[in-house]
């Protein structure tokens, strides 16, 4: 029976949660609660992405009412993979939470933050697993109402400021997403995104199509911080707390490349996107503009977390530099790197919010000699660093390859050459923490020697060892990406 | 009827007091979403827009303080924004189904078994209430997710700290 | 229904949609917040009184009319309390009840 | 057809958009928070129209089944739009929570003071 | 609110009527306008219309905040439990048919249950926003 | 017939609304909020008749609702400043 039922219940589980751990009122129980919601969801997704795999899409009815009437949970290839990102980062997120948050919250409001993260998680499974448009927008309001609280709960007053920006150009952008399927909706009639998709052609060159295509792209664009429209990122990755930037930073954004991918290829399908619209070469433009600008200025950032929320920018614009290739290397480079770029900045912001904890911040002034205060976290970080970078042998560089070898294939050289040459840029923020940390005396401000707590390197050294595994191990992240990619392109499964 | 809304729309140029006139707004767009048979959907806007909101944005402006913005320093840059967005929507909607036409793809396509069956699969007339529960139920779920958030949100950012003074940045 | 009644009906609606315009036309014209509030005092009370009456025969001796009662009731409870407690609330901010010192809005 | 029929057809999409950008022009150029609050609920409150309007049929009633009607208006928007009003106060209860907490550690809630503040508050503790 | 003796009387006249409206919104959802949301937030109108008139702790000893905040969370519980009631029940996630002797009749049972999770959790939370922004100066300067 | 009706309570509308908008003090526009509330509850009742379905009156007590809690905390709020104010209230209330 549960099996059948596994496509609802992972995301049902956490938003049931959520409900109990504010009744029960108790730090230790939510935290109990929480961690085993977003445990059971990772299971849940793993089985679900072994059962996608091996059978193909996974259609779940909810409240036994057919497609185009009732809302449907629809999982194939793509979603499937998202999903076991999003739940595991969130189960790995959770334990760590337990002393980070204890630290970093007054007592009595941490119970409500472990309601707001399994919201959270379960928005983002929920706008992963949905075939529906409007449904989707539901879900992108929880996921982005509780990021919003979240990231207020920060120590700092700025975090307060952050939380309202993302709060307004958030809203925004949901808005621009929900006029999007408003003419959609007025042009097919339907929100299931299946039935759109087969009602779509014979519309595609019409205005409203087009508009909805710019309003989704602007929309989700804002909320997945693409060049114009990251001003909200940086701030609120920075001064949220430690916990959330790590599960923001390695979900939130990829859940939206997954939407603008949803929408792009399985919606409005290649055709559409690629020559009717000027899409690829404005999203190479902007891609190309976040990579540089962004890791430029990541190169000035006084904190570590900023800088790591900088690089974030810059490493969604090679996601987005993917997608916009429109090919099957180029996808597939995009998917890749969804998943290595989550898992490597989730190993480094939990590194960092390790730092945070024993040194108050993570700026670059208390990171001096770090590397033998803290050796650990130190090590990690680096590790987690050169994945950032993508030198062989970790996950990063997986992606950075079929980057280039989509680049090739497209017959654009330069392009391949800027990978390589921004990935130095890469290469000097990475340096400067190695810098601090390793050929730094000591400062005043250091930290005394000592680790961070086992509750918080574990789950961070986990995501490092994910980094460097999946760095060898490529067949399940590339071949799923493979396969999401031929799906897109309308290669079949 | 859209004559009201016209109205609405010049109360919103006027920015004082913002508060009462967002309530009057509430209740026009309201009247005018009964013109436009939105009947469940007047019903929440107005409670929502007149009532909630209206009682809310008070305790809020009072907390604040209720000064009054500075008057606008370069106007030019939001005007532009939203001259844009203007244009893509105004491009957008042309070609759209006209007004009130029976033949659009919304009331064609997955609208009429709603109305046809609705009260023989769900036993309630209020086809809005069946949707709401019934067809799309998940969605509802969704959106009573989402006003839980809201609270639970609002809980645990205006909490009173024991450990943290009143709100002082540390 | 019978014509008489149809006709009443019909002039009941109509003076009171009649009440409603002079009463915002002189909510519109009259200068001085506490003049205002008579104007006003129109609209809740002959307008919304003589259209609803209006309207309740239209419907006859049904739910709706019961309905349109019990709204009339609550103008009729409500909508002076109102007024009363908004001129009791002004007063108490100070403003002038004479007419003349109307023009310097003082308070906002 | 005619440029006035096409204005007159699409006369609730042109609504639409005023409202749209009103809202959308006080988010982006008022500098009080709550002033950006209310201007983003009327940025909302727009979308209403956009998804409702057409669902309205002429000569056709609300969406509440009746031996009497034959013609109703199209009950999903209204479904839609329920949620998206649920959405839109659900976010305006955040966000002015959220501008209190602004306004008690900066003291004042324009933006351009509260920047002031940050930067003049320089290195933080 | 001494001063305010007309709004105190009919204050008293108006909430139960008040109260009554929003079962009636409630419970009507079904054949009328209404339904769960707007019964919700009529009912938590009530109870700010009553901390309007006679204060706010007056409100909060009518309605004491730990009530109202368990409200907030049972609504939720409530609709998801319905949904996984449909589940244990053999059918799909939200599936009210499979809660009824017939089909009609389940998913009778299943809008009800859920029209009153989604009032609970409404009113609960509009209440509990309001008592925050409400309360908030008073509590600054109790501390 | 209900149609002239309707428009005579639109035009209603429209000069409370510009007393809304122009209102000197606050309590110009809260006078005038009121009367709105009062003229769109009118409205709502004649649309319902004007629709044939007058099973919409429902909304119009919501309106008449809301317009007494909207004005009352309009009213409080500038009287007290504080929503949760008990006033002068003596025990007993």
């Amino acid at each position: 029976m549960t099996l059948a039922h596994l496509p609802v219940l992972v995301v049902v589980v956490p938003l049931i949660a959520a409900p109990v751990t504010l009744l029960l009122r108790r730090p230790g129980a939510a935290w109990g609660i929480a961690a085993a919601a977003c445990a059971f969801s990772f299971a849940a997704a793993l089985l679900l992405a072994a059962e996608v795999a091996a059978r193909g899409p996974v259609s779940y009815q909810i409240g036994s009412w057919p497609p185009p009437w009732g809302i449907e949970y629809r999982l194939d290839v793509l979603n499937a993979f998202v999903l076991v990102l999003v739940s595991g980062v969130a189960a790995v997120v959770a334990p760590y939470a337990w002393r980070s948050v204890a630290a970093e919250l007054p007592r009595d409001q941490v119970y409500l933050f472990y309601t707001m993260y399994c919201l959270c998680v379960a928005g983002l499974l929920g706008m992963a697993a949905t075939g529906d448009a409007f449904n989707l927008f539901v879900f992108m309001e929880i996921a982005s109402l509780s990021s919003y609280v979240l990231i207020a709960l920060g120590r700092d007053r700025r975090a307060l400021l952050a939380a309202y920006q993302y709060l307004i150009l958030g809203t925004i952008g949901a808005t621009f997403y929900v006029i999007g399927v408003g003419l959609l909706y007025l042009m097919t009639g339907t929100l299931n995104l299946a039935d759109m998709a087969a009602r779509l052609p014979g519309l595609q060159t019409t205005r409203p199509v087009l508009a909805a295509l710019a309003f989704i792209t602007v929309g989700v664009s804002l909320k997945l911080a693409l060049f114009p429209l990251h001003l909200w990122l940086p701030n609120a990755y920075t001064h949220a707390p430690s916990a959330v930037t790590a599960l923001l930073a390695a979900t939130a954004t990829k859940v939206q490349v997954y939407v603008l991918l949803r929408f792009y290829f399985s919606v409005f399908g290649l055709q559409l996107v690629t020559e009717t619209l000027p899409m690829p070469e404005i999203l190479l433009a902007l891609s190309l503009i976040a990579i540089l600008s962004a890791s430029l200025v990541a190169l000035w950032q006084a904190d570590l977390k900023r800088l790591f929320a900088y690089s974030s920018v810059a490493q969604i614009g090679y996601i987005t530099l993917g997608i916009s290739m429109a090919t099957k290397e180029g996808l597939t480079a995009a998917v890749v790197h969804l998943f290595n770029h989550g898992i490597t900045k989730a190993a480094l912001f939990l590194l960092v919010g390790g730092i945070a904890l024993r040194a108050g911040r993570a700026g670059f002034d208390r990171l001096r000699g770090l590397g033998h205060s803290m050796p650990l976290t130190s090590i990690g970080i680096v590790i987690a660093g050169l994945s950032l970078i993508g030198v062989p042998g970790t996950a990063g560089f997986i992606s950075k390859w079929y980057l280039v070898l989509g680049a090739i294939e497209t017959g654009r050289w330069w392009l391949a050459g800027f990978v390589v040459v921004t990935s130095l840029i890469a290469v000097a923020y990475v340096w400067r923490f190695v810098e601090a940390a390793y050929l730094s005396a000591p400062g005043k401000r250091t930290p005394a020697p000592g680790e961070s707590p086992p509750v918080m390197l574990v789950p961070a050294w986990l995501a490092v060892a994910a980094c460097v595994y999946f760095g060898f191990d490529t067949s399940f992240t590339v071949g799923t990406a493979r396969r999401a990619a031929a799906l897109m392109l309308g290669e079949g499964p | 009827m859209m004559a009201v809304t016209v109205l609405a729309i010049a109360v919103q140029r006027n920015l004082f007091s913002v508060v009462v006139l967002a309530g009057i707004y509430s209740f026009l767009m309201a009247t005018v979403l009964v013109a436009l048979d939105a009947v469940d959907v007047a019903m929440t806007e107005a409670s929502v827009g007149a009532g909630i909101s209206t009682v809310l944005l008070l305790g809020a402006l009072y907390l604040c303080g209720g000064e009054e913005a500075k008057p606008l320093a370069r106007p030019w840059l939001p005007l532009a924004v939203a001259a844009v967005i203007t244009g893509a929507l105004v491009y957008g909607t042309l070609g759209l189904p006209a007004f009130s036409d029976p033949s659009a793809p919304i009331h064609v396509h997955v609208v009429p078994r709603y109305l046809n069956e609705a009260l023989r699969e769900t036993g309630v007339q209020n086809v809005v209430t069946a949707v709401l529960a019934s067809y799309r139920g998940y969605d509802t779920l969704g959106e009573t997710i989402v006003v839980f958030t809201a609270g639970a949100g609002v809980i645990a950012l205006l909490r009173r700290l024991r450990r943290r003074g009143n709100g002082e940045p540390r | 229904m019978n014509v008489a009644l149809e006709a009443v009906s019909w002039a009941l609606v109509w003076s009171g949609s009649a009440f409603c315009v002079i009463g915002a036309l002189g909510l519109m014209r009259l200068r001085g917040f506490y003049p205002r509030t008579h104007a006003a005092s129109v609209i809740d009370s002959a307008g919304a009184g003589l259209m609803l009456a209006g309207l309740m025969l239209q419907s006859g001796w049904t739910l709706v009319s019961a309905k349109l009662a019990i709204i009339g009731l609550l103008i009729f409870f409500t909508s002076p309390t109102a007024t009363h407690a908004l001129a009791n609330a002004a007063l108490a901010r100070g403003l002038s009840p004479d007419p003349a010192g109307e023009d310097t809005p003082s308070k906002r | 057809m005619s440029v006035a029929g096409h204005f007159a057809s699409h006369y609730s999409y042109w609504i639409t958009f005023v409202l749209m950008v009103a809202g959308l022009y006080i988010v982006i150029a008022r500098g009080n928070l709550m002033k950006k609050l209310i201007g983003l609920s009327i940025f909302q409150t727009s979308v209403y129209l956009l998804y409702i309007a057409p669902g309205k049929l002429i000569g056709g009633t609300a969406p509440i089944v009746a031996p009497a009607f034959k013609v109703y208006s199209n009950p999903l928007p209204h479904v839609l739009i329920l949620t998206a009003i649920v959405v839109g106060v659900a976010t305006l209860a955040l966000g002015l929570a959220i501008a209190v907490r602004i306004r008690e550690a900066y003291g004042s809630i324009e933006e351009d003071e509260i920047l002031a503040a940050d930067r003049d508050g320089g290195e933080r503790v | 609110m001494r001063r305010f003796l007309v709004l105190r009387v009919v204050g008293k006249l108006l909430i139960p009527f008040m109260l009554l409206f929003a079962l009636y919104v409630q419970f009507h959802g079904d054949f009328g306008p209404g339904g769960g949301f707007q019964a919700g937030v009529i009912g938590a109108a009530v109870i700010v219309f009553y901390a309007l008139i006679f204060g706010l702790p007056a409100a909060r000893r009518l309605v004491p905040d730990a009530v109202v905040e368990s409200m907030v969370g049972l609504g939720v519980l409530l609709y998801a439990g319905v949904g996984v009631a449909g589940l244990v029940f053999g059918g799909n996630y939200l599936d009210y048919f499979v809660l009824g002797a017939d089909p009609v009749s389940g998913q009778h049972r299943g809008i009800f249950w859920v029209e009153a999770g989604v009032a609970i959790t409404v009113s609960g939370v509009m209440l509990k926003i309001f008592y925050m922004f409400a309360g908030r100066r008073r509590a600054l300067e109790d501390q | 017939m209900f149609a002239a009706a309707a428009l005579a309570l639109l035009a209603a509308l429209g000069l409370a609304l510009a007393r809304a908008i122009g209102g000197p003090t606050v309590f110009d526009r809260a006078l005038a909020a009121n009367s709105i509330g009062t003229l769109a509850l009118l409205m709502l009742a004649v649309i319902g008749f004007l629709t044939g379905r007058p099973e919409f009156l429902d909304l119009a007590i919501l309106y008449g609702l809301l317009n007494v809690v909207g004005t009352v905390a309009v009213l409080k709020f500038f009287r007290f400043g504080d929503l949760g104010d008990p006033g002068e209230a003596e025990g007993g209330g």
